[in-house]
């Protein structure tokens, strides 16, 4: 229903994406250009890790559509978001700086979530309303469903989004939080990420259903299925779930369907249990060239505007790599702080 | 000051807290109209109202999640796990979120939520309603451990607990609920987290407990008494973090120490508490530091037969005492 | 679809209970004796109670019929049963004897299931295929989903069936035991038993949609509800159900809608949460009568056999109290035994 | 007899068992195609196909559930935690049903399952990729808890703990999987649980370790050496059930004791070995039973800077050998 139309030829029909989305030009470039601010960081993440300057990364290209399409529905400073390790698009929506991703992918004593204590990708920032994430998965749901009480309770009016993969969504931390969330009718949204595969897993050995979606029925919410490759659809279907929480309707799940364009993460081969086929079919489903595709077909992105974008993304890239490289490590007589509130 | 039983201070406490803090709610399963299946929450529904009081679906988990939400974004959530023996569900969002978020996040987000729960032996409860949990929790940097033995100290500790910015596990030994009476003041008073108290002097021999332990030793301390073993009881009250302090200074005092508890005894509490005053207070001691703890079993069995031969009794408290005293 | 056609004034336009279920006339007496069985041995379990000769008892009064029915159409000796503690009439069909739940009641040696070590209705039988059951709730499931793999990477033809009431139903081992059984199509039934309340909880705090068995369709596979007072719809899901794990066709959600006749357990007030109406109604839906009202109604229940009946069971009930009141406790010296498996 | 690293010797030993007992499946996230994360199953899917190397939902509930059905309906499961930072989620399943099936069966049921999961830091894990869980586990009656510190054990303990009527928690620490080689005989032969092992022999203090802690005392006590310490190193393998007999013997010839762990010191497991020691050894002690452990800091951080100030390391251990001598 949210998703682009498509002629036999497989060519979008849709309107132009101002049109379809109500959203101005000048927004649709920001959201274009979050998503490729998103996906240089993470390829400089790799370059970094190839070349034994950071130990880990874990990837969230092919993810960036989707979540810059949910995130532009949202309010950064009023809503609350709980990432997963691939929210990079999310996390710089909700205002966190490349200086900052950065900073985190280093592990330096400035990464505003956990100061180098966690492992990169582990998101977390009090000043943007991000939560401290950790690495079970499925757990942030039940902290956004609390989030989201509290909210109610307060009678706040405010949005809390919740993102995960499709393997974390078979958690029974994520059944219990929906179970939750459906009861109290909360202000919450669940984003599941569905990129077909839980490291070497593929969906169809670890998710009983095709689509996460259809188990929001049996927590009294919408179900939303959205093509990750459709950044405005996705938009749409957010800005309806968004309208529902704020109304008092409840929450929603909203299934995205992605792709993971990169392995699980730096230590992981995909090529060991992915045919070659499968991975071109997803390299195909790339939400980057088909939002640009999608913005220049609609004379809303010019080569002059992407020649200057290009330009802008690589030096905010090269600031906060130089920046983040050279920032201060922890200081080791910090380890054992803040185990518990410090006083004063 | 009235008397009041133990479950009734624990009631009062959360009764004063929510009047006086409106971010303070209460949830868990059964806590709204029934009250709770001990009656601590009994009243606060009609009080407070579906929006504090909350009865939540049976799933442990989500009890311990949601208030980690909950408190992120301003409240003071005081949960209800039932049984102690069915708050596994929840050890993931306990142990690996609450206990690690304020440090995880370099202390930009804290979890003060107070988790409260029923546990012990002695009241036919059989294996799964009869659980002492403590030693799991204990051990987790990030968590505080408060075992209360009086209805002051319950009332006290649990709005000190909920007043802390940190997690707090509140573990009350349910054979207390209604056996244990005492003075509990009207109106607001704490009593600090992280202290222990020596609830009865002596010379001869050291007794550590908490919670129900620490009234069988009190009453094996009188037993010996008359035998002239002056026996000194320190009621830890909250076992982490652990006032050290309290304890080495009476070992170092009577240099015999006995470490009591219901739960088993292999990596129990009773060992930190051991390893601690044999490595602190080595040069005092004049014999073993002794463990007194439950059978290697999981809790106490159904029958009568079998639970009494399970529980630690104030005989078999003295046996010990005596046998260290006589060392 | 399973359940009786009723008329606008109510009474039943079924067929007559034989054709309706092609079960003979005496295996239909046989459901009813099983079912008027546990209720006699159920309600003198709360005498001993009241008069202070077992510590406790936790009721299956109302939950009769679902289990008769459903049980009617397992193997027991071939087919798994995971009890919950509710599920009297079900152990009993599964071969326990009534002095093997009275032996459970009052904690004895001779408990088939514990040996007095577990609390009343915890039950369980090796003898019987009956798993031994704790009191976390929800955990069976998981239990149910492992021995039913078991069964199906041997290829033994075995249907293992699990019980419990539906606020168990939200804990997330359940659901992470149906997205199993989904994925790997085992040959299982969940049963649950909705009696609208978890102890004091009503159904609309606890559970967020109206019926569990919508949730079979996030898990791929059939849902279906039944009316736990029609025994024989109950009887005919399970057949179908029981076809389909045989055939490989995979796992099966029941919701038997009862009612509680009973406080939650012997420790509970329920007129401090429930309404007299709701008590009323609760009443109403009584399985016992229906059942023997249908029988009655077509002549396979007559007056003759009503009283036989009642008299052999007065004896079984009489004959298994005073075996279980006089057998042995347990040797206190038995209190750290089988903790591990024992030498020989 | 070949020289295989530490994770060579796991996967043989999970082979060989599959090979000689169809009875053993192997259960777990990425375990099949992908291999493991560490490699520790690689090849098996290949081998034993589908049904005997399943490849899991992420559910870790699930995963130790299931394999306690599948046990008490014929099976051997072995199942992998991938990271035993994520075995939280299971606790409900392990500590409740899998530990207590026996003794509240009254023997008539058993729960033959082996659960595998890598713990430990020092390669760049942090909070959650890093944790050791071995006190949780090595309090509860029921379990076994298994952490090998050689090839030879690895394989030889694994094929004990997959034979063993009762739940075994296996842990593998995750820096010794290629750093540790050693011989590993090739076919079948065990190593009893519950048995440790005297790795050095001492006179002057006795070192009790496990896991990558042994091969850092082993490097401790050689540092020592020159110095005049002899010191004995006690290789656990075994903490649950604990072989107090070996232990004993050890530290009653040396009268110096020194427990180490990776894992934080309050409420860990060295609190048990040091109560012990502390009751039983009491009179052959020349000096304070000491625990080396590390710092009560929720695991490991992730800066590099971080992760080494919080390890355990043969210096550190040096440093306490030192003091205990020179006590
Ligand atoms: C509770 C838990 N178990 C296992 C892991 C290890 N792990 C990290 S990511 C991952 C796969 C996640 O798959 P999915 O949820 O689909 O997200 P994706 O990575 O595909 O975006 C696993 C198994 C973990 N982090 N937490
Ligand atoms: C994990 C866990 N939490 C709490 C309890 C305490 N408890 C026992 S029965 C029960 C209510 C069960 O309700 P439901 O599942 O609907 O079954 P019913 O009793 O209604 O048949 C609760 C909360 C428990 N046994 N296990
Ligand atoms: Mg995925
Ligand atoms: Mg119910």
């Amino acid at each position: 229903m949210y998703s682009r139309r498509v002629t036999n030829s497989g060519a979008p029909i849709t309107p132009d994406p101002a049109t379809r989305s109500g959203l101005p030009a000048a927004r649709l470039r920001e959201i274009y250009r979050l998503m490729a601010l998103a996906r240089a960081l993470d390829e400089r993440a790799w370059i970094l890790n190839r070349s034994g300057r950071v130990h880990f990364v874990i990837s969230a290209q092919g993810h960036e559509g989707a979540e810059a399409g949910i995130c532009a529905a949202l309010t950064p400073g009023r809503d609350w978001l709980l990432p997963y390790y691939r929210s990079m698009a999310a996390v710089l929506a909700f205002g966190m700086t490349p200086r900052e991703v950065m900073l985190q992918q280093f592990g330096r004593a400035d990464d505003p979530g956990s100061g180098g204590r966690q492992m990169p990708a582990h998101y977390g920032g009090a000043a943007y309303r991000i939560f401290s994430s950790s690495s079970p998965v499925g757990t942030q749901a039940l902290h956004a469903a609390g989030i989201a009480l509290a909210s109610k309770l307060r009678g706040e009016p405010q949005v809390t989004t919740v993102m995960m993969g499709e393997g974390a969504a078979n958690q029974g931390d994520v059944h219990e939080a929906l179970n939750f969330a459906g009861i109290h009718r909360l202000p919450m949204v669940l984003l599941v990420e569905n990129n077909g595969y839980a490291i070497s897993v593929p969906a169809e050995k670890q998710v009983a259903v095709r689509d996460v979606a259809v188990r929001a029925a049996g927590y009294n919410m919408p179900g939303v299925i959205v093509d990750g490759t459709d950044v405005l659809g996705c938009y749409l279907a957010m800005r309806d779930a968004v309208a529902r929480a704020l109304t008092g309707d409840g929450p929603t799940l909203i299934e995205a369907k992605v792709t993971r364009l990169t392995g699980h993460s730096s230590d992981d081969q995909q090529t060991k249990y992915r045919t070659e086929e499968d991975l071109a079919a997803g390299r195909g489903r790339d939400p980057l060239p088909a939002f640009r595709d999608e913005l220049r077909a609609a004379g809303l992105l010019g080569e002059a505007e992407e020649a200057t974008l290009a330009t802008e993304i690589r030096g905010l890239v090269d600031d906060a790599t130089d920046f983040a490289e050279a920032a201060a490590d922890p200081d080791p007589a910090t380890l054992t702080r803040h185990v518990y509130a410090e006083p004063g | 000051m009235a008397v009041r039983t133990f479950i009734e201070a624990v009631r009062e406490g959360l009764r004063e807290e929510m009047r006086r803090d409106s971010a303070v709610i209460v949830l868990g399963e059964d806590v709204g109209k029934k009250g709770g299946v001990f009656f601590a929450t009994d009243g606060l529904w009609a009080e407070f109202g579906d929006d504090r009081v909350i009865d939540t679906p049976l799933t442990e988990s989500m009890i311990a999640g949601v208030s980690i939400g909950a408190a992120a974004n301003g409240l003071r959530p005081v949960a209800e796990i039932q049984f102690a023996d069915f708050i596994f569900p929840a050890m993931n969002q306990i142990i690996e979120e609450a206990a690690r978020i304020r440090y995880r996040s370099n202390g930009t987000y804290g979890c003060p939520i107070t988790i409260r729960a029923p546990f012990g032996a002695g009241v036919h409860g059989a294996l799964y309603h009869s659980q002492s949990v403590e030693a799991f929790f204990a051990h987790v940097p990030g968590l505080k451990v408060v075992i209360p033995s009086t209805p002051y100290d319950a009332k006290g500790l649990l709005l000190s607990a909920i007043r802390d910015p940190d997690p707090v596990i509140f573990l009350e030994h349910k054979k207390m609920y209604r056996s244990v009476r005492g003075e509990v003041p009207d109106g607001e008073y704490t009593v600090p987290l992280g202290r222990a108290t020596v609830t009865r002097e002596g010379s001869r021999v050291t007794v550590v407990a908490y919670g129900l332990m620490v009234h069988y030793a009190l009453d094996a301390a009188a037993r010996v008494a008359g035998e002239g073993i002056e026996t000194e009881v320190v009621d830890l009250r909250t076992i982490r973090p652990l006032d050290a302090a309290t304890v080495l200074a009476s070992v170092r005092k009577t240099g015999k120490c006995l470490v009591v508890h219901e739960d088993n005894r292999f990596g129990g509490f009773g060992a930190e508490v051991a390893a601690l005053v044999a490595e602190e207070a080595f040069d005092y001691l004049d014999g073993p530091v002794t463990r007194l703890a439950g059978p290697e079993s999981p809790a106490a069995p159904y029958a009568s037969v079998l639970e009494d031969a399970f529980l630690v009794t104030p005989e078999k408290i003295a046996a010990a005492i005596r046998k260290l005293a006589a060392y």
